[in-house]
């Protein structure tokens, strides 16, 4: 091959690197290892992690333990799908793109809205992005309202992506602190004709289900945009559509479809939206359309809204997103199916309640009274003491509140989901009820 | 049910009422009804329309699907700019162990060890390939990476007291480069290429002003160009007060050949679903981590790696920070992956592996240069862009050629970009194919060449071996339907 | 390379000198040649013809190859009597675990008492559902199965002091039957199945002497009907101090629905691939329990699971033992499948799976009757044996029939098989298959009906669809080749 | 569907079973389990299996520590490939075919005979009939002369499957009690005319490397074959292959090439021959031919030798086999190639031969001072005990030989792979060597 270009060796195919940059580019890492010492390697580090595996866990705020059912691993190891881009050359991806038509389809069905992007990074970047779709919808208005019982993450990363914008404000709404729901009564007050999009969580960061047809009510007399974001997308089966409760983008984080906890990442950032919006909205879309012989097919579309075409004029930089998160969300969406999400939201419910209940009996009580789907808050005295306690009885719960709400420094967070069981929840009160200091 | 690969109904058109796949419940006692519960005012119908299948059926249905799709592991993909090479499957398997895959992110640091040890060495191997201080895992993908590095540099001004609005960005940039720009908050001012195909000192020099807070650029550049005044140019940004950001995402052309940091840069992001064999997925997901030079670690988004006498934990206490673009901290199973590549090509592999990327890039260019030219002059790193004159001589079009190339089973090039070359053709074959598969690609390259002499009604109706011809994108864009809907019920 | 599956080269054409892939050394220290610390006399040269790829070449190559199987998981596969039914993925996954995939089967038993729960679980529900006393996990096929069955009922008659040397077998029955039969050095004499398709006591009778060890009989038989006179038949057996031999592969129909115990059974082989759903594997690995009476435990092979009061151990001290058929105990990764399988329907799914079983193949049967008549009038099973008379209208055979099928995306039944229906289509279409998919293949088999009255050279010239052609199997047997050969060294 | 059929429930349609029978039927098994607690159940399992991770394990006696490399389960796990069964329709299964193809030419490579079938059950059963097979070729002989040296589940299976000939004998060939071989002036004195076929480890179930060429000269000699058996079938990879030797059927268990432990199965019994005897050999085989069009293609052949055409006559009553073993020793094999197959033998070896010196040096001697590839014997007093302190410093080595060999009460195996290094090779030392009482 060196022959065929005409050079005599490897390195003269780098001559345009001047060479004292080469000789400076020697990389001081260690020598290459075989397959076997690197599986060694990462498995050992895998072991370290001992939080992984041997606790019965009750860790929630923003991700979610759910089972994953083994077809979902078995679709996505497919080399066809893991190992494609994005479908730039339709005719050769038709899988991944009728797999995006479907999980948007889904995600339309999910939220109640008109239709959904393939896909975004997380919940929190969605949540961003979606401000700043409602931002080139609504044109000139200055207004951000954030509610402060938003989780915190996705409020942060809004005021980073806002951050380079110096004519927009954001406002925090607060929450009532008997009720742990958004205060109407402050967002009614705001400025109405400045108000540009209002961001509630539902359910919250709390776990708490906010009104978001009253909410939808006050920010539409405002002509604003309201912005739903959900971080635990399983509570879509069982809670109203956002879009019916009157969201205008619905976004959020899809992780419990499916993706398992990987530490945090890939999550699977959703968001939809009603047709009018189509062309504000960010990422790639999937459009249905025929092929030569007639036959339905499927193709990326309007990407005159996208980076690679309109440049710096696009609705979004995103260019990679998370497609293969979004065919694990499809994947265990099919199987569960209509009937099966809709059990699983409800078997959520009934032993996050059931949590609720013993927690309280034993004198353990939720710091919020509304309504909750599989998480919620709890009054704690010292949250990080008695997350020793129940470390040391082989449990996990949390995150505590304090450091995200210094207002909340004697609460932390319980999720409860399929995978505990009853026996695990008496655990916990035992542990939480227990009078032994840490 | 056709013999080979075909249309596959939709899910919901397969769906059949009262059908059902997984079920999930543990069994136990009846329990109180959840909307109750919750609120019946709360709670929703019925998800009309959500698909009802067996698991047996959905389990085909995606298996079909698959089936459908070209892939790198199957085809050779040689989509320029997109790195698509090899995924050692150990990687993926690594990955998957409940270790990893079962740990939650806010799982207490002192049991999560593994994990934080695991960022905090790719962290150290990234600083070292790039040659800078300072690495963040936190951005998603490259193009947050930009924005990142982008939003680091404005607060690095800000710090500074200078409150600058313009990125220089090269007109042979990536459409994500000024994408971020905007997204940043900053004016983007356009530099022009030379002739040559790459940025002159000259250029950057006529366009820096004291309202540039940095040149946004990538090395080699999108022609597949070393540029050769990069270091110049560093110097004159740095003189006067602006930075560089490399765009890495061409870092497979650099390992162990020169360190962004060398080049002078101040910001790179990198693009670990590229350069450090992360599977694409079909369009992500991808990590994009950041790396800086000191002086701008304050600024990287929070948490960040922090070692205690305890051991590492997650830091999201500093002050100048722009905050965080994400939950929690970078995608982690990607980043396994990222750090076993490393770990398994080690100092010696890595850089061999930008050679050979380099090197099947020149071969192409060389054996396809009488009828396919270069866009440049200038040597070539690991891709390559080419022309061609069909256009002119058969009236045959860059997409004609392409969709021409899948009927060979080979996944086409980058068609058309960068946007300064006519009807370019971006080849990118990447260091883990081999000679016979990149002889076979000249072979159907010059062979579709001719074709398009002799026959070009053959390109014009490409594909035709394919399960699907040609597909209607126009028709998508005119009238869009972005989702199913019942029978009867309307598009929106 | 082509877009769809096609012609993948051997291997060993693909090889090119000095490629490598996987490099399972660690590093270390130079260490003494290996020759010479086993002698240089006793070592070969390096393999001539051996492959030589790298990773991505191999993965290439056998993901290629796999795009050119037909599989259960991708298409409808009745093949009859091998029960091709869904195989729950989440079973390999629990295969897959360290704890099973890591076990090395001499490990100490107090170290390995999960494994040795699973067996044994496993053991008591195949007894529950065969009604059967005593089951061993020891055979690796249902061949296998039936060989130690055989040899259990040898043992058992040589311990009664009798030494017979007769097995009666029907007719119908499958080819490992007779040829198990030879294997266990009995000699076999053929029962002739009634013209309704089943073997009536009468036969039984009068081929029934003091010599006869065992009836080997199917049940449902390959006509995929139930024995009628089978407890009559078992107690003629039974008074004559022989056997009643149940070949168990077809236990999909009677689960929940007939326990082989109670039909007077003494032995029965069950495969594991087939009823309880382990995948098949392209030919294996499957698993062959066999489950017997009483009288016979002492003789099943050894090792045999037992409790002692440290736990479940394995045994060899059985004096009486026909011994082992193979190392170790079980394939135990089919085990722990069909274990999962079995745990995951539990008794309701398990009875229900039978009947659908049932229900599919008798919903086939109707629809099909006016050109495809069952081979039987009595009712179906879990399969159906039908034929057709295109022979005789059209000179289509019922090979060109099943080639044809292919084209529509269907794997074809078993064909000529039992060997007592001439030109037998054998449909086994499993629980797992929806209606739509069986009403497909109706659509199939009527169109491909009328068809090889129209247009015959259709059927003759299939499959005209897939990646090959028609391949000659007189000519493969012909002309054996058997192996690759480098250029230029003579096929022997 | 009842309808379609004319019968009113599904119950109807096992009328043909009579209803007593039916009744009887009833399971009682207990009611089935979702995929999740089916999953939790299993894993609970595989966990109490502690042998199985956390142990420095020395285990050989039959299956081998090998490193799998990611690639195989890759392939296997391919559902065109898991989930087809047996290549009946060529067309149909090219996948299979061909690399069924691919592995018979492998494993005609490794023993450096003509032809190889396309698997058998395991290394015990292909001995058993390749006894079987050597009687078919050499026709009325009587005598099978099994070394003792060889595996004894080998010599086990041989046995079972020969009780029902009474008109065949085994007799064992003893081995030198010193160099662990088989005794090549017992086998010289055996009666000629009389010999069926002879049987020896290669190497045998000591490890030790039996001179297969003289044992095939005494045989050939008596006009009878020579059947090698090879436990360990990373050994062919070093050693000269059988068939070079003299051996007439090679027959082992391919567990080594990418297979894994699986608690002892399945396994990967291999069998190769001498073309002029393929029409004896048992087992699928596959052959070349051509499509329509011309196209090379594969399909299965000589199926006169088998069950299904030649019933009672057939070679063997096998019929499902270890297919998808054998596709995994295909991907190992070409992941491996040429060179580092030869490589991974030649480490495993140096590590061995490593492991022999080190305990010599502290004076646990190996029993035997025949030539070795990666296993062999040590002479131990009390070697219960030892593996009980073994056990306690997290190591796990093996078998005990007594219970076999009751001669052998003092001894046991060693076998040490790539999956071992230095300092666990110390860490046996230290064990073995230390003077503590169990
Ligand atoms: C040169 C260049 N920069 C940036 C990006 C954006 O990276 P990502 O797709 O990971 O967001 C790409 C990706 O295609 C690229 O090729
Ligand atoms: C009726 C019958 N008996 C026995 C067998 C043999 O079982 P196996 O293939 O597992 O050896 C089969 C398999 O095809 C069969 O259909």
């Amino acid at each position: 091959m060196l022959d065929a270009i005409g050079v005599a060796q490897l390195d003269d195919l780098v001559a345009s690197v001047p060479a004292e940059l080469r000789a400076r580019a020697q990389l001081r890492l260690e020598a290459g290892r075989s397959e076997a010492e690197v599986a060694a390697e990462a498995s050992a580090l895998a072991e370290l992690n001992r939080g992984a595996r041997g606790f019965a866990s009750f860790l929630g705020g923003g991700f979610y333990r759910h089972y994953v059912p083994a077809a979902v691993s078995a679709v996505l190891s497919r080399a066809e799908f893991a190992t494609a881009y994005t479908p730039y050359q339709p005719e050769a991806s038709q899988g991944t793109t009728q797999a995006i038509f479907e999980f948007q389809t889904l995600i339309a069905l999910l939220t109640g809205l008109d239709l959904a992007n393939a896909s975004m990074y997380d919940g929190a970047s969605a949540v961003a992005e979606a401000v700043l779709m409602a931002r080139r919808v609504t044109g000139k208005r200055r207004l951000v309202a954030l509610a402060r019982s938003l989780w915190p993450d996705y409020r942060e990363t809004v005021q980073t992506y806002l951050s380079a914008f110096g004519d927009l404000e954001t406002v925090e709404i607060p929450y009532d602190d008997t009720t742990g729901l958004l205060r109407l009564d402050r967002l009614e007050s705001l400025p109405g004709k400045e108000l540009l999009c209002a961001v509630a969580g539902y359910p919250n960061g709390f776990g708490t289900i906010e009104p978001l047809g009253k909410i939808a009510e006050i920010v539409h007399r405002h002509d604003a945009l309201l912005v739903s974001a959900t971080a635990e997308a399983l509570a879509l089966a069982l809670l109203k559509p956002p879009g019916e409760l009157g969201a205008d983008i619905a976004v959020g984080e899809g992780q419990s479809f499916g993706l398992g906890l990987n530490f945090g990442g890939p999550g699977l950032g959703f968001m939809a939206c009603r047709s009018e919006h189509v062309r504000q909205m960010p990422g790639r879309l999937v459009g249905q359309t025929r092929d030569r012989q007639g036959r339905q097919a499927f193709c990326l579309t309007l990407a005159a809204r996208e980076q690679h075409i309109r440049r710096e004029r696009a609705t979004s930089n995103i260019c990679t997103n998370h497609s293969l998160c979004a065919l694990a969300a499809t994947v265990y969406l099919s199987l569960l199916g209509k009937h099966g999400l809709r059990e699983l939201a409800e078997r959520n419910v009934q032993l996050a309640h059931q949590a609720a209940t013993r927690l309280e009996q034993r004198g353990v009580r939720r710091r919020f009274s509304g309504p909750f789907f599989n998480e919620f808050a709890l009054a704690l005295d010292d949250p990080a003491g008695r997350q020793t306690i129940a470390e040391r009885a082989g449990l996990l719960f949390g995150p505590a509140l304090g450091e995200s709400y210094p207002e909340l420094a004697q609460s932390a967070l319980i999720s409860v989901t399929e995978t505990n069981d009853s026996q695990q929840i008496e655990r916990l009160c035992a542990a939480l009820a227990t009078r032994e200091a840490p | 049910m056709p013999a080979l690969p075909g249309a596959v109904p939709l899910l919901f058109v397969e769906s059949v009422a009262g059908r059902r796949g997984a079920d999930l419940r543990a069994c136990g006692a009846p329990q109180p009804r959840a909307a109750a519960l919750v609120g019946e005012e709360l709670c929703r119908e019925e998800i009309a329309g959500f698909p009802e299948l067996s698991e047996p059926q959905v389990l085909r249905h995606f298996l079909r699907l698959s089936q459908l799709n070209f892939a790198q592991a199957l085809q050779f993909y040689p989509l320029g700019s997109c790195t698509m090479k090899y995924n050692p499957v150990v990687n993926d398997q690594m990955a998957a162990l409940p270790g990893f895959a079962a740990l939650h992110p806010l799982t207490p640091a002192h049991l999560a060890q593994g994990a934080l040890e695991l960022m905090a060495r790719l962290e150290g191997a990234l600083a070292e390939i790039t040659g800078m201080d300072a690495v963040s895992l936190h951005p998603a993908a490259g193009a947050q990476g930009e924005l990142t590095g982008l939003l680091v540099a404005r607060a690095y001004h800000r710090k500074q007291g200078r409150m600058r609005s313009k990125v220089i960005v090269p007109d042979s940039a990536h459409g994500t480069n000024p994408a971020s720009c905007s997204l940043a908050g900053f004016s983007m001012t356009v530099a022009k290429s030379n002739r040559r195909g790459f940025l002159e000192a000259r250029e950057i020099a006529r366009l820096l002003d004291d309202d540039v807070a940095a040149l946004m650029v990538t090395n080699p550049n999108t022609l597949g160009v070393f540029e050769p005044e990069i270091v110049e140019i560093a110097a004159l940004l740095h003189e006067r007060g602006a930075l560089l950001y490399l765009d890495g995402a061409n870092m497979n052309a650099l390992l162990g050949v020169a360190k962004p940091g060398d080049l002078g840069a101040d910001i790179v992001q990198l693009n670990l679903h590229k350069t450090f064999s992360t599977p694409h997925g079909g369009g992500g997901p991808g990590a994009g981590p950041i790396a800086v030079k000191a002086p701008l670690d304050p600024f990287l988004p929070v948490p960040r790696l922090k070692r205690t006498e305890a051991g590492w934990m997650l830091d999201s206490k500093r002050p100048d920070s722009i905050g965080r673009l994400r939950s929690f901290y970078g995608n982690f199973a990607m980043l396994v992956r990222g750090y076993c590549y490393i770990r398994a090509l080690g100092t010696d592999g890595l850089a061999l592996a930008s050679r050979l990327a380099i090197l099947n890039a020149n071969y192409l260019r060389k054996r396809l240069e009488d009828l396919y030219p270069s866009a440049t002059a200038e040597p070539s790193m690991h891709e390559c862009v080419l022309t061609h004159d069909l256009e002119k001589r058969a009236g045959v079009s860059t997409f004609e050629v392409a969709k021409r190339l899948l009927d060979f089973g080979f996944h086409p090039p980058t068609i058309y970009f960068p946007l300064i070359v006519h009807g370019a053709l971006m080849v990118e074959p990447t260091e883990t194919e081999s000679k016979e598969t990149l002889d076979a690609f000249v072979d159907a390259m010059r062979r579709i060449h001719a074709e398009a002499l002799t026959t070009p009604e053959l390109l014009k109706e490409a594909p035709h071996t394919l399960p699907f011809s040609r597909i209607d994108e126009v028709e998508a864009a005119r009238h869009p339907i972005l989702r199913w809907r019942p029978e009867g019920e309307p598009q929106r």
